[in-house]
């Protein structure tokens, strides 16, 4: 029986987005600032449930990455009971993860970018999105979206519901994969990887031609990157260490492990938002800025490990060298790793230890502190609890992939600002829908994990403010 | 006034020890009237400390008895002890002296508030003492209780009972003489007379002042009433607010083991009875029936539905006679002059008299005992001496937190139980507390609310999830932040909290609200908020009156 | 065994003497709300939801408490008992934390579904947000207080069948809560024998066992029933 | 000549029983034969030998009486005057019963909190001073009251400030040290 969910005061902690630009007494842009108004009261909330209950809340907070909060809530609880989960439960944990990167990819490039780019910058802001793209090229757009009910598809054969399912528990999953579930996916993967082939084809052309002054605006700067690497410095999204690379392809560090995250990580918190802004520690703040998501997977890992994968891995680096260091080639990142996904899940899928023996280990708790970590589609994540000896939790922090992208994101829309508005600015300013429109794709390119990014087909409520140096207001333009 | 009056001493002084006199300085007058009396040893004079003498709010009083009448004097401090005494001896020049320095403080026996009383639970309120059993049988206590015995049978009393009209006297008003007797018709086995003395109205003191005053005429009654249904136990749930009340209770009750009054085979019939008081801890929700059984086996005090009733299955499972103080307290009368006597009082539907605490924004403040149908106005306005200042009264309540206010353009109906619940109120245990012209509506209406909020027992959710929502409705209101929906809003939980709660706590709950709605919905109207005045809900906090938290949890 | 014949909704049953009103609707074919009833424990009457309207008018009365007498007619589901139980519902939602989200009994909650056959999907009273706790001292099961509505299930099942009476209610009104032994952490009561019954009986996620997680919870109500036949009639059907 | 004691003055605290106060805990229990319907009484009596119901007193009740703990725990919270943590030193209860609160029983209630810095109905009130609301005392003649350390002080003048603090000062209601 379907149940409706009746009461859900959590989820009423969206916000509007709103972008800052100031500047100094020449008017000359000084700083960018994205503020997120988001209210983060949930780490409060949590204080006090039973840790059990951690994944089951963690993939209320946000309604665009379930999973990953799903996944890292239960690695964190199996520390917490000190088990090893079953070979099976392993894989399926992979098996969901992989499908939500795809599905949220496939949201990310076909629903809410490649209007901008297939139907111009320039375009009628209320005809650029999902449905413009329909009427455009229908069969690219129903590919994508067949693409992405893929994905959702297999969420739900694993977890029963596309989303907010606590499938992933501590000790394991709470159910197998079903024949089936199986031969519907082995099914269903030819028509995505001809899906990603179309898309992939498309979007290089692009990047060939009209895209290229967006690739040098949209965030090009050097940074460091952050993420999970498998044995051999292998793509990976759920296990391994983590490992931290520099825009000259130096590995920084490697080998790191969660649990000790906060000796590599600070969080540093500014008035103006309520999100927190890590750093890279032995940098400082804020020097130690890292980008984290799928440009940051595939410039910190060494290969994917799949033939397919592991090819467009290599055109990738061909365009921009072994560290791509545009925010904009977070998009043709995102394609990449459809098709790792792709290939990971076949491998899966076909792999005997899926479909046999016990999918959760049972215990009670066994420790009272622990750090898990998954990599979510838009980037590294931790979960990181502290309970008493009845297993409530007394403890939360969760450190997001939007908040470790929160500083690149700021020196993004700065970027583009300079390059799309005249200075010095006069106090007569006003804001063009070209710059608004430029702002809200770079920060899009971040994919960024605001309840709001996915509303409205595309549209991202946002506010952009122009600012004087005394603070004063000089224009602002709204969407949504 | 029917009532036996001993051989009366030529000359007592007799001094009011019920609280309210007390807590005025009635103690120390005692004393020093005593150490007055004991230095110049007047001959022929006694003083007497008696229950309540009715005009509490100008306590401590002291009624001067003598062949020349009674005289009443109201607020006398106790260096006035001197010329008390010698007012009180015979004429002379240092008596009239006397009595002329204490004009001051003499009250007016002829005055409303004393002359439209008739007495008839309170008869020797205030003549007796009540810490002496002799005292009390020389003012006739116990003669029905020996002459039932000995010439009626049960079923007599219960007629007699029947008769009279008597309703219960706590509030709901069931009649009398049936419950008795739906108590007596059960099937055989042990039966249990319970008095209800929990009286927790706020505004109420009618039967602290019995118990105060007078108590083996509670405890003739109940000897009576578990002789007419055949109990052979007895309780009086007492609340512990009520200290001095306790105390002369019990011994009045030791008082009458001793005498034989109670026990075994009383006035040598096969009749026994045992009484026991039972105090409770702080309850309002005890006085509601199946809730003070549960006190009174030592539980909490969460209420049962009905069917079954208590006359069924009451204390133990037993079939149990649950009757307030001041209704077993008119027993005796009725049984000595007749239930037709009694049913000659009053008016159709609610017979005989009543007793009531007024209180509030009055001039005469105290006890008052009057016939069933006299108007309102007459106790307010002319017994009562209307608002202090002379400004016009606003508003009277009854009923306490389950009655209503009835406004002054109502106030010529006549106090009975139907008239009252006409007008949205109830009788309740009889308090009356006079509202003048400053008092907000919205304001008394929540100061109720959180009343039933702070007493609710908790067991059912209309009155436990209910009482707080329209605490916090009301609330808005107070604070000028409510909006027209609310008003919507709070008719709406109004009726279904009234409807569906599951005692008379609950139940009745809403009544201060939907009374002060009827009447003086303007004021709920006034207090919308202004459309300009759009701040979050949150932020505003302060009302008009400058209220913002209560004692509501 | 004597028989009561009386109407329920215009249509006339006939039920043994002494059943309930809720007996008598179900004989008729209707199947009232209840929260705090359960088969096998005393009825208390306090959650309002199985209130009836006697023809005659007067006092509606809780069906699960009152007993069916003969000639009775009754209304199960008139337009005002629909109103009243909606907004009982809404009561117990604002005064409690029920997010059924995340909560333990999700798809498997008494109070979830009661909520659905009234046409509750919101709270038209502000939601209270009480600060209540968490329980979780036991070795194998916790106690959680956001989601406790007072149905006093536990209470009765462990001291009518367990005979342990670990549970009671304390304090009053809006105060009330659960409370095992002298208000102390469950895992303290030696009184307590482990026996899960308060679990199996609980009509939400406020009792349950630790090793469930979100929607984990299927309680089994009927075990109240189950064991006082066999207790009292020696009579078992529950292999 | 018909004489009395002067009994004891009004307060709002439990009342006792006529007979003398027992020594122990268990010789209340005794009196009582452990009835359980007696559990009220055994309590008011406990709370008069410790001041309040401390937790090792309950447990004892309970073992004594034979009575599960938490129905014990339950009773002893259902009633206000019940204490369930120790008192302070002194205390005041203020009146807010209707006829009170006519005659200005809730501006009183805050005169009190501020001029003690306490807040209505906590009961540990600022450590000495703790300040309590009553429904009603039934002295309804005398509006508004307050209850002080047991002694009832009556007709409070609310809206006459200065001869109200007089009042209160007489009652023995501390003022605020000035700062």
């Amino acid at each position: 029986m379907t149940r409706t969910v009746l009461i859900d005061p959590v989820t009423r902690i969206e916000g509007h987005a709103k972008i800052t630009l100031h500047l100094d007494e020449g008017g000359h842009l000084v700083d960018a600032r994205f503020h997120v108004v988001e209210y983060r009261g949930f780490e409060k909330f949590c204080e006090g449930r039973p840790f059990t209950e951690m994944a089951g809340i963690t993939a209320r907070i946000c309604g665009i990455c379930p999973v990953s909060h799903l996944l890292a809530a239960a690695k964190t609880g199996d520390k917490l009971l000190a088990v090893a989960i079953p070979p099976a439960a392993a894989r399926l944990r992979r098996l969901l993860n992989l499908a939500q990167l795809t599905q949220s990819h496939a949201l990310s490039f076909f629903h809410l970018s490649s209007p901008d780019f297939l139907l111009g910058w320039e375009s009628d802001p209320a005809k650029r999105n999902v449905f413009g793209l329909m009427a455009a090229d229908p069969d690219l757009a129903r590919a994508g979206i067949r693409l992405r009910q893929f994905g959702q598809q297999v969420l739900e054969l694993l977890g029963g519901r596309k989303i907010h399912s606590a499938w992933a528990v501590p000790g394991g999953v709470r159910t197998p994969l079903s024949a089936e579930a199986k031969a519907w996916i082995l099914d269903r993967l030819p028509e995505a990887r001809a899906t990603v082939r179309l898309a992939l084809d498309l979007y290089k052309r692009l990047l060939d031609g009209p895209l290229q002054r967006e690739q040098r605006v949209f965030g090009d700067f050097p940074s460091l990157f952050l993420g999970l690497v498998g044995e051999g410095g292998r793509w990976e999204h759920i296990d391994g260490t983590i490992r931290v690379r520099a825009s000259d392809g130096t590995i920084v560090a490697d080998g790191l492990s969660e649990d000790d995250y906060h000796t590599f990580l600070g969080e540093a918190v500014e008035p103006w938002s309520y999100l927190k802004f890590p750093y890279y520690r032995p940098l400082g703040y804020p020097d130690g800025m890292y980008r984290v998501g799928p440009l940051a997977r595939l410039n910190v890992c060494d290969a994917i490990g799949t033939p397919w994968a592991d090819a467009e891995l290599a055109d990738l680096r061909a365009r921009s060298g072994q560290v791509a260091t545009s925010s904009f080639a977070y998009h043709h990142a995102r394609l990449v790793e459809i098709v790792a996904c792709l290939e990971a899940i076949e491998e899966l899928v076909n792999d005997p230890e899926l479909m046999t023996g016990r999918v959760r280990s049972r215990a009670s708790l066994n420790r009272n502190e622990a750090v898990g970590v998954s990599e979510a589609p838009r980037g590294t994540l931790f979960h990181h609890y502290r309970v008493d000896d009845d297993g409530l939790i007394q403890k939360v922090n969760l450190i997001i992939a939007t908040g470790q992208n929160n500083l690149a994101m700021n020196r993004t829309v700065a970027q583009i600002a300079r390059e799309y508005i005249t200075e010095p600015v006069g106090p007569d300013a006003t804001i063009p829908e070209p710059l608004l429109n430029r702002v809200e794709a770079g920060i899009r390119c971040f994919d960024p994990c605001l309840s709001c990014s996915t509303h409205a087909a595309g549209q991202m409520p946002l506010r952009l403010e122009l600012r004087a140096a005394d603070g004063s207001l000089v224009a602002e333009r709204c969407r949504g | 006034m029917p009532v036996p009056q001993p051989e009366s001493p030529a000359r007592q002084l007799r001094c009011c020890g019920a609280s309210g006199c007390r807590s005025a300085g009635g103690d120390a007058l005692l004393a020093a009237l005593r150490t007055a009396c004991d230095a110049d040893a007047t001959e022929g004079l006694t003083i007497k400390p008696v229950g309540c003498l009715r005009l509490c709010g100008r306590g401590p009083l002291v009624a001067c008895d003598g062949p020349e009448g009674t005289r009443l004097y109201g607020a006398v401090p106790p260096e006035r002890a001197a010329d008390l005494l010698a007012a009180a001896r015979e004429q002379g020049a240092e008596a009239g002296g006397a009595r002329a320095a204490l004009e001051s403080h003499r009250l007016d026996l002829e005055h409303p508030f004393f002359r439209l009383q008739r007495p008839v639970v309170l008869e020797t309120c205030g003549q007796v003492d009540p810490e002496s059993i002799d005292d009390a049988l020389a003012h006739g206590a116990y003669g029905q209780l020996r002459r039932v015995l000995a010439e009626l049978t049960p079923k007599q009393v219960r007629d007699e009972v029947r008769r009279s009209g008597l309703r219960g006297r706590g509030g709901a008003g069931y009649p009398t003489g049936l419950k008795w007797d739906t108590v007596a018709l059960q099937p055989p086995g042990p039966r249990t007379v319970v008095c209800n003395a929990d009286e927790g109205d706020p505004g109420a003191f009618m039967d602290r002042s019995v118990l105060e005053s007078d108590p083996h005429r509670l405890i003739e009654g109940m000897a009576i009433a578990a002789y007419a249904v055949g109990a052979d136990r007895g309780y009086v749930y007492v609340r512990a607010e009520y200290p001095l009340a306790i105390e002369r209770l019990r011994l009045a009750l030791q008082q009458a083991r001793r005498k034989g009054v109670l026990g075994r085979g009383i006035f040598g019939s096969d009749f026994s009875l045992t009484i026991e008081v039972r105090v409770g801890a702080g309850a309002y929700v005890c006085g509601e029936e199946t809730a003070l059984l549960l006190s009174i086996q030592g539980q909490r005090g969460m209420p049962r539905p009905r069917p079954p009733y208590p006359a069924q299955s009451g204390l133990w499972g037993a079939p149990t006679l649950i009757n307030n103080v001041e209704t077993f307290s008119a027993v005796p009368a009725i049984l000595r002059e007749g239930g037709d006597w009694y049913a000659a009082m009053g008016t159709e539907g609610s017979r005989g008299t009543k007793v009531f605490a007024l209180s509030g924004a009055v001039r005469h403040t105290g006890l008052v005992e009057v016939p069933m149908g006299m108007p309102l106005r007459t106790v307010v306005e002319e017994m009562g001496g209307g608002v202090p200042d002379g400004s016009a009264v606003k508003a009277v309540q009854t009923g306490g937190p389950s009655g209503g206010c009835i406004p002054e353009e109502r106030l010529d109906t006549p106090v009975d139980y139907e008239s009252l619940l006409q007008l949205g109120s109830m009788m309740g245990s009889g308090g009356m507390v006079v509202m003048g012209e400053t008092t907000s509506m919205p304001v008394v209406a929540r100061h109720f609310m959180r009343f039933s909020v702070n007493e609710s027992c908790g067991k059912c959710v209309p009155c436990r999830a209910g009482t707080v929502q329209l605490a916090e409705l009301l609330d808005r209101f107070v604070e000028h932040r409510a909006e027209a929906a609310d008003l919507e809003r709070l008719e709406e939980l109004c009726g279904m909290v009234r409807a569906t709660s599951l005692c008379g706590l609950g139940q009745a709950a809403p009544n201060p609200v939907l009374s002060t709605l009827r009447w003086f919905r303007h004021e709920y109207e006034a207090a919308l908020r202004e459309p300009s005045h759009c701040e979050p809900p949150d932020t505003c906090t302060v009302g008009p009156d400058g209220e913002t938290r209560g004692y509501a949890p | 065994m004597s028989v009561v014949t009386l109407r329920v909704n215009g249509q006339e049953v006939a039920v043994p003497a002494g059943a309930s009103l809720l007996e008598a609707a179900r004989a008729a074919g209707v199947e009232l709300p209840t929260l705090c009833h359960l088969e096998g424990l005393t009825p208390v009457g306090a959650c309002r939801l199985c209130l009836v309207a006697p023809e005659a008018g007067g006092r509606l009365l809780p069906a699960c408490a009152t007993e069916a007498a003969e000639g009775m007619a009754i209304r199960t589901d008139t337009e005002e008992l629909q109103r009243y139980r909606r907004m009982a519902v809404e009561l117990f939602f604002a005064e409690g934390n029920h997010v059924c989200a995340f909560c333990v009994a999700n798809g498997d909650c008494e109070l979830q579904d009661v909520a659905v056959a009234v046409g509750m999907d919101h709270s038209r009273f502000p939601y209270r947000y009480p600060h209540r706790h968490v329980d979780a001292s036991h070795p194998q099961f916790a106690l959680d207080h956001h989601r406790c509505i007072l149905c006093t299930r536990c209470v009765r099942v462990c001291d009518e069948i367990e005979g342990a009476h670990v549970w009671d209610v304390a304090m009053r009104g809006s105060q009330c809560t659960i409370i095992a032994g002298l208000d102390e952490p469950w895992g303290d009561v030696e009184a307590c024998t482990s026996c899960g019954k308060c679990v199996d009986v609980c009509p939400t996620g406020a009792l349950f066992r630790k090793e469930d997680t979100t929607a984990e919870k299927h309680p089994h109500a009927e075990r109240a029933e189950l064991l006082r036949r066999a207790r009292e009639q020696h009579q078992w059907s529950n292999q | 000549m018909t004489v009395t004691p002067a009994s004891a003055a009004t307060t709002t605290a439990t009342a006792t029983a006529t007979t003398a106060a027992p020594a122990s805990l268990a010789q209340v229990v005794r009196r009582h034969g452990a009835r359980a319907d007696a559990l009220i009484e055994v309590l008011h009596q406990v709370q008069e030998l410790h001041g309040y119901l401390p937790p090792e007193a309950l447990r004892e009740v309970a073992t004594l009486m034979r009575l599960p703990l938490s129905r014990v725990y339950g009773v002893a919270s259902f009633y206000h005057l019940f204490r369930l943590e120790p008192p302070t030193a002194h205390r005041c209860a203020v009146c807010l019963g209707t006829a009170c609160f006519v005659r200005g029983g809730a501006q009183l209630a805050r005169r009190l909190e501020s001029r003690l810095g306490v807040e209505l109905d906590d009961p540990a009130g600022n450590g000495t001073w703790a300040v309590q609301h009553v429904s009603c005392l039934g002295a309804c003649g005398q509006a508004p009251v307050v209850v002080v350390d047991g002694v009832l002080v009556t007709k409070l003048p609310v809206d006459q400030p200065e001869e109200l603090e007089e009042r209160l000062d007489a009652a023995g209601l501390p003022r605020p040290a000035t700062a």
